[in-house]
């Protein structure tokens, strides 16, 4: 009985024996890594629409970074290499969606670097990284180079993605300039809305689009099941309400919540990259726990702190957060009257 | 009882023979560096008028809690800059500068004496040389920071905006006061400065 | 009643949906199998320490003579299946794994009864006590597959008065249909074993509960039940481990049994369909549990198909009825796919847990080695106990079985779901196993 | 004690157990004055003095001092060294003094420090301790400026403070976040070396 | 800030000191300590404890000693020497007084006194107070918070750590190396905090 599967073959038919259950799901580690990326498309398509060839070559760029860097670190360390599980794709994939249409290429390639080899395969592989590859990839870069990766190109919508003019992004407009230079761009809070809806506006490749974003988030959370509810919803929610109740110029309850809900990385990091399962707390009522902390945390970065935008950092700190969450918040085991107190 | 005698003997041996060299350590070294700090100021202060052959602090003034102090500086006999020290709200940290004016009031040059600001962003206040030189010549009334080119204010450095603000605003500061001070006919223009 | 009206599926928070493949032969009539020549009769089907052997070999015996007695309370005995000559008594081929010791009888096919079976057709008039004597000397232990023996279950202690009995006719396990065929053929005979049962703990409130996806045997259930005070049929949601005792009584009965306690602990006695038919044969007949519903299924062999099948037949018997291996034939199983036990041969014996033979193709047998566990909280919300099997996972496989025990291990009943839902394919169920048995060494140590 | 040459001693600080990557002691430091090469260098020459002074004070009072007050009385040395380090730096290095002031007087809290009075100065000779203190010392600073090569010359592109690359590779390594990476990949990297070419256990000790 | 209050600055000296430049993850300060006891969380949450009664108290010790001797008689120099022993000496009474009155406590938290006596921050603290020409209520903030964000490194890292026993770790990075590593990356994450209070 010892050991994973182990076949025993004797003198009759040849019966394999194992320990039970005798039938599995169907879904593997991998299924689950290729329909995510998958889920990714529609945004990454978008992303290539609005910033052409450019966004091509950083998306290229960094997935073979960072497959590369998964399997020669796998081939260092003797372990066997797993990249067509797809989750060193995967990283690649949302490290080009997070970084803006003007970085040359050698970022990303960093980015992706870090991502699978300081934050993922150092850690112990796929199951063991205590952040999220891709953002801390991101975060690294975005340290690194401060101002390649705060230029942001307005969308040019043609093939080359040359011509392209930089502008600032409606968060730092909003945060260095103030609403009146937000709406000096955008004309009306509806054409904003528009704007920031379909994705025609500044920012990193893969976040602009929401529409594009809320397709992919619809197919993994009704369609597959893959994401639930809790975090992204908590999240989102909880920056709405806060932007709403904090975040305008005349007092409380004056914030543009609608904005601060579709710009920047909101959509993208609360549907694809706080949903990650490594990263996150696994019980349903720590998630949500999670993802309010992690709304709060953005508020508080996009209104008081240095940044403009706070998604990334926000799901970081919480990344720190979950295992804490794990260890305090557990499931409440059936006819269990009262979790016994813990150490 | 003789152990406990011998236990605190030794100690206090061992205290005063320590004490002793740490005073003598201290008298030998406090001028030198009461003299190096000195020289520092001195040094700061005579680059920002390098014509003048006296400087000497005149008083003190203050922004919120921070206590700063300014300064004439003479050639011979005839005021040719006021020196002020001064501070505006970065990132990360309150950037110290040394303002110095003309006798009209105008800014005459501005230098960083100390700052946190993040590497690669905020310290291009130091490294964009262009950022600093810009404010020579600039009246009180065109101290304001523009994100676009400008020969008329002072232009932001991209992706350094704040840290670049708070450069202006430190001036700007500073050289209210010294109008306050020493303006007589100038005008301040906007009155009250944006922080 | 109150209950009957239910038309809400109830059911339990929690569980999986496997393909449920009933259809192979959940239409078919269930066949006697055919009088074996060699029957072999494991000294334990049940749970508690084997029995003594009362033959010696070369002694003849009858149909329904003891040819075990236990010698404890939690005991059954063990009956022959039909007459003939013990030939054997020695350790033989299980179908939990081991060898066990047996006693083998060669048929002389007469299939004579042994004499003396009382029958009682007024057994309403007998007492729990009475009626308990009966049960237990009959053998019948639980016949879902846990082989619990019944009269123990019928025996809770005083201190822990029961109000209600609730039949399991969920089976939830994909595959095996001899519940369902059980209910459809002999309805009338699990409602009174049902009412003996009521009788013997003295409660007023029986229930059945059915998966929803058994319509003929729930109509059939309904109407054996009509006009009979107190019971109810209660179609329960089509769901994976429906049919666990604590699951079955929250979706019946909506109550919780208490982690590490038993049904008993809240009122409660549940008992399988066929245990309660069993029951009734016993009391009414005086017949011992010599045969049960036996499901031979699955796409290994040629014609799967639902038997009435003795104590002691032979597995390879029963395949060969049901058309034999098919060319793929790779893995065969005692019990359904979930919990079922996979089998080293064909000569283990039916015995009264045995509800299936589950024979897969190699196509459906997964070997597929597993990886690290990527968190993705399936089996925590697959665990109808609500335990975090991925974490149990993880210390088990670091070896950590205290902090295993931490994370509640023990309410584990190695039901499977963790491990069905597992993208990573973790044996999740296999390291539990290890580990309880790991923590029992320790504690005996 | 049995007799070891005074080479082996010395050595001993520099790479057996050198107290950065070795012994893991007074981490600090390591990270928090590496931004740069320069002053990872004179925080190492400011260890360096007090490791040895204190050790030559420590083994020549040694006989003179209880044991049981002995712990306070070394610590009461250490202090007054770095006093002593401190007022000179404040005197005659200004410019690092001004970046790295806080850091130099911590060095008083070092265990490294404490650790060689008791471990070693307090059971030996003048001559010993002294090599001892020097070795440590040494390896101290070596450890401190490998540290501040890597982080500056990723980091800013430049050595000592001469701009070499003209450009800024990886910024973040001259930010406190960076100095963790570069602290842990080169001990990682040091015991993989440990392992490969001396066969050694590549084990870093547990901390503290 | 400007013409704030005096409290509104305690209360950013505090948010400050405690998650902005927080002593480990900014500063590098008490590593030592923060590597050695996070190795469980029984552990962390102990020296967590302890460390912050111990840090104010001795800060408070410290600063009236700093305003009410050192300035006046212009010792200032001997700051570093009457610091250690300020908080070596508080150590050791409330060992002391500890063992004799709060067995119980004692036997928990006393332990971790031994090892503070050579953690930085409890060191560092006092210095910066005096450097700043704090008040006591700003001292006291600067103690409290640097208590707090010191004791919420030590259980976040005692949490993590805990999971990364599980993990499978190249050999060479095993202990402390991935802890540098690990250390790192929070403090990349506490990067998002930079920027919100100026001091």
């Amino acid at each position: 009985m010892e050991g994973a599967v182990k076949e025993q073959q004797q003198a009759q038919p040849q019966l394999i024996v194992s320990v039970g259950p005798h039938m599995r799901s169907s879904e593997s580690t991998a299924t689950i890594m290729w329909t995510v990326s998958g889920a990714l498309m529609p945004a990454a398509l978008m992303g290539v629409y609005y910033f052409g060839f450019r966004a091509v070559a950083i998306i290229l760029v960094s997935i073979v970074t960072a497959i590369l860097s998964e399997a020669l670190t796998q081939m260092a360390l003797r372990k066997p290499v797993t990249v067509s599980d797809g989750s060193a794709f995967l990283t690649g994939l949302l490290i080009a969606l997070n970084v803006p249409s003007s970085v040359p290429l050698y970022i990303p390639a960093v980015g992706s670097f870090v991502a699978i080899v300081i934050t993922k395969q150092l850690f112990g592989g796929l199951g063991f990284n205590i952040f999220n590859p891709a953002l801390i990839g991101r975060a690294f870069i975005l340290i690194s180079f401060p101002k390649q990766m705060t230029t942001y190109y307005k969308p040019v919508m043609n093939v080359t993605g040359m011509d392209a003019v930089t502008t600032a992004t409606p968060l730092g407009l909003l945060k260095e300039d103030g609403l009146a230079a937000l709406l000096e761009v955008f004309h009306t809070k509806a054409e904003l809305y528009q704007h920031l809806f379909v994705g025609n506006r500044a920012g990193s490749l893969g976040e602009t689009s929401i529409a594009a974003l809320l397709l992919g988030a619809f197919f993994l959370l009704f369609i597959k099941r893959y994401i639930t509810w809790h975090i992204p919803i908590s999240f989102i929610a909880t920056v709405g309400l806060l932007t709403w109740l904090f975040g305008g110029t005349e007092g409380l309850l004056s914030g543009d919540a609608i904005f601060h809900m579709l710009s920047g990385g909101l959509i993208l990091g609360a549907f694809f990259m706080a949903t990650d399962y490594v990263t996150g707390p696994s019980v349903r009522s720590a998630q949500v726990i999670f993802g309010i902390c992690a709304g709060a945390l953005t508020a508080l970065i996009r209104l008081k702190g240095g940044y403009p935008e706070g998604v990334m950092f926000a799901i970081l700190l919480m990344n720190c957060f979950a295992p804490l969450l794990d260890r305090r918040v557990r499931s409440r085991v059936f006819g269990k009257i009262a979790v016994k107190e813990l150490k | 009882m003789k152990e406990m005698l011998k236990i605190t003997l030794s100690l206090v041996a061992i205290f005063v023979v320590a004490g002793m060299i740490m005073v003598g350590v201290f008298y030998v070294t406090s001028p030198v560096r009461f003299k190096a700090e000195k020289k520092e100021k001195e040094e700061a202060l005579k680059k920002m008028a390098p014509e003048a052959d006296v400087i000497t602090e005149v008083g003190k003034w203050n922004i919120g809690r921070k206590h700063y102090d300014y300064h004439e500086a003479k050639s011979g006999r005839r005021i040719v800059a006021y020196i002020a020290t001064t501070a505006g709200k970065g990132y990360s940290s309150y950037v110290k500068m040394l303002v110095s004016v003309d006798r009209d009031i105008r800014v005459k040059g501005v230098q960083v004496l100390d700052h946190a600001e993040t590497p690669g962003l905020g310290d291009q206040i130091i490294e964009e040389e262009w950022f600093l030189e810009q404010f020579k010549g600039k009246e009180f009334s065109q101290l304001a920071l523009l994100k676009k080119p400008t020969k008329e204010n002072i232009q932001a450095i991209s992706g350094a905006t704040i840290s670049s603000r708070a450069v202006t605003n430190g001036v700007k500061d500073a050289v209210q006061m010294l109008i306050e001070r020493y303006g007589g006919g100038i005008k301040v223009a906007t009155h009250g400065v944006k922080k | 009643m109150e209950v009957t009206t239910i038309k809400a599926q109830a059911t339990f928070s929690g569980g999986v949906h496997p393909a449920y493949n009933k259809e192979l032969t959940a239409h078919k009539p269930a066949v006697t199998a055919a009088l074996p020549t060699r029957i072999i009769i494991p000294l334990s089907q049940h749970i508690g320490a084997p029995d003594k052997p009362l033959v010696v070999i070369g002694q003849e015996v009858k149909k329904g003579e003891k040819v075990g007695e236990g010698t404890g309370f939690v005991s059954a005995p063990v009956h022959a299946s039909t007459s003939g000559k013990v030939t054997a008594i020695g350790n033989f081929p299980h179908p939990l794994g081991m060898d066990v010791a047996s006693v083998v009888i060669e048929s002389d096919g007469k299939d004579e009864w042994v004499s003396g079976l009382k029958e009682t057709p007024d057994y309403a008039m007998l007492s729990p006590d009475e009626l308990k004597k009966m049960v237990s000397e009959a053998g019948i232990v639980g016949m879902g597959g846990a082989t619990f023996p019944t009269h123990v279950k019928l025996s809770p202690p005083k201190e822990k008065p029961i109000d209600a009995v609730v039949l399991n006719g969920a089976e939830c396990e994909p595959y095996l249909t001899a519940d369902h065929r059980i209910m459809l053929e002999r309805p009338t005979e699990i409602v009174e074993g049902l009412k003996i049962l009521m009788q013997i703990l003295g409660v007023k409130k029986g229930y059945i509960g059915i998966e929803a996806n058994k319509p003929d045997a729930i109509e059939a259930m309904q109407k054996a039940v009509a006009g009979s005070p107190g019971i109810a049929v209660l179609p329960v949601k089509v769901k994976y481990p429906q049919g666990a005792e604590k699951m079955l009584i929250k979706a019946v009965v909506n109550r919780t049994v208490p982690a590490g306690g038993l049904p008993m602990d809240i009122g409660v006695v549940v008992q399988n369909v066929g245990t309660a038919e069993a029951v009734y044969n016993a009391v009414r007949f005086g017949r011992p549990l010599i045969e049960r519903y036996v499901t031979v299924t699955g796409r290994g062999v040629k014609e799967p198909k639902n038997f009435i099948a003795r104590i002691g037949t032979p597995y390879s018997q029963l395949v060969e009825e049901a058309g034999g291996f098919t060319d793929s034939a790779a893995k065969v199983i005692s019990g359904g796919p979930m919990m079922g036990i996979s089998q080293y041969s064909l000569d283990v014996p039916v015995i009264k847990g045995t509800s299936g033979i589950l024979v897969l193709p190699l196509a459906e047998v997964s070997v597929k080695p597993y990886g690290p566990c990527i968190r993705c909280a399936r089996c925590i919300d697959a665990c109808p106990m609500k335990l975090q099997p991925s974490v149990i996972g993880l210390f088990i496989e670091k070896e950590r079985y205290e902090d295993a025990k931490d994370y509640n291990l023990l309410d584990c009943f190695e039901c499977g779901s963790c491990t069905f839902v597992c993208p990573a394919n973790r044996p999740m169920v296999q390291w539990v196993k290890k580990a309880k048995k790991e923590l029992a060494k320790k504690k005996s140590q | 004690m049995k007799k070891v040459s005074y080479w082996a001693i010395f050595k001993n600080g520099l790479f057996g157990e050198n107290p950065v990557f070795r012994l893991a002691l007074s981490l600090c430091p390591a990270v928090a004055v590496t931004s740069g090469v320069k002053n990872g260098f004179l925080m190492g020459v400011a260890v360096f003095f007090v490791m040895t002074m204190v050790n030559v004070t420590v083994s020549l009072i040694r006989s003179f001092i209880s044991p049981k007050v002995r712990i306070p009385a070394y610590m009461f040395i250490i202090a007054t060294w770095v006093t002593v380090t401190d007022l000179v730096m404040g005197a005659y290095a200004r410019d690092v003094y001004k970046e790295m002031g806080l850091y130099i007087m911590l060095i008083v809290a070092f265990a490294i420090v404490l650790s060689r009075a008791e471990v070693f100065a307090s059971k030996n000779k003048l001559i010993p301790s002294m090599i001892d203190g020097m070795g440590m010392g040494l390896g101290f600073l070596l450890a401190l400026v490998l540290i501040g090569i890597t982080r500056e010359f990723l980091g800013k592109g430049s050595l000592w403070g001469y701009d070499i690359l003209h450009t800024r590779p990886l910024l973040i390594m001259v930010l406190p976040t960076g100095g963790f990476f570069a602290m842990g990949l080169l001990m990682g990297f040091l015991n993989w070396i440990d392992r490969k070419v001396f066969g050694g256990t590549g084990a870093s000790s547990g901390g503290h | 800030m400007e013409g704030s209050g005096l409290w509104e600055h305690v209360l950013t000296i505090f948010i400050a000191s405690a998650l902005i430049n927080n002593f480990v993850f900014a500063r590098y300060l008490g590593l030592c300590i923060f590597f050695g006891v996070t190795k469980r969380m029984e552990t962390a949450v102990g020296m967590s404890i302890t460390f912050t009664a111990v840090m104010v108290i001795s800060s408070v010790l410290s600063w009236v000693v700093y305003k009410y001797i050192m300035v006046p008689y212009h010792l200032e120099y001997l700051k570093i020497v009457i610091f250690i022993g300020i908080v070596a000496a508080f150590v050791q009474a409330a060992d002391t007084i500890m063992k004799k009155k709060t067995p119980a406590l004692y036997y928990k938290l006393g332990i971790y006194l031994a090892l503070i006596v050579t953690n930085c921050i409890i060191i560092a603290v006092p210095l910066i107070n005096a450097g700043e020409e704090y008040g006591l209520f700003e001292s006291i903030a600067l103690a409290f918070g640097s208590g707090v964000g010191f004791s919420l490194a030590l259980i976040i890292m005692a949490s993590i750590r805990e999971k990364l026993d599980l993990a499978d770790v190249p050999k060479s990075f095993q202990g402390l190396p991935i802890a540098f590593v690990l250390t790192g990356l929070i403090a990349l994450a506490f990067l998002g905090f930079s920027g919100m209070i100026t001091l």
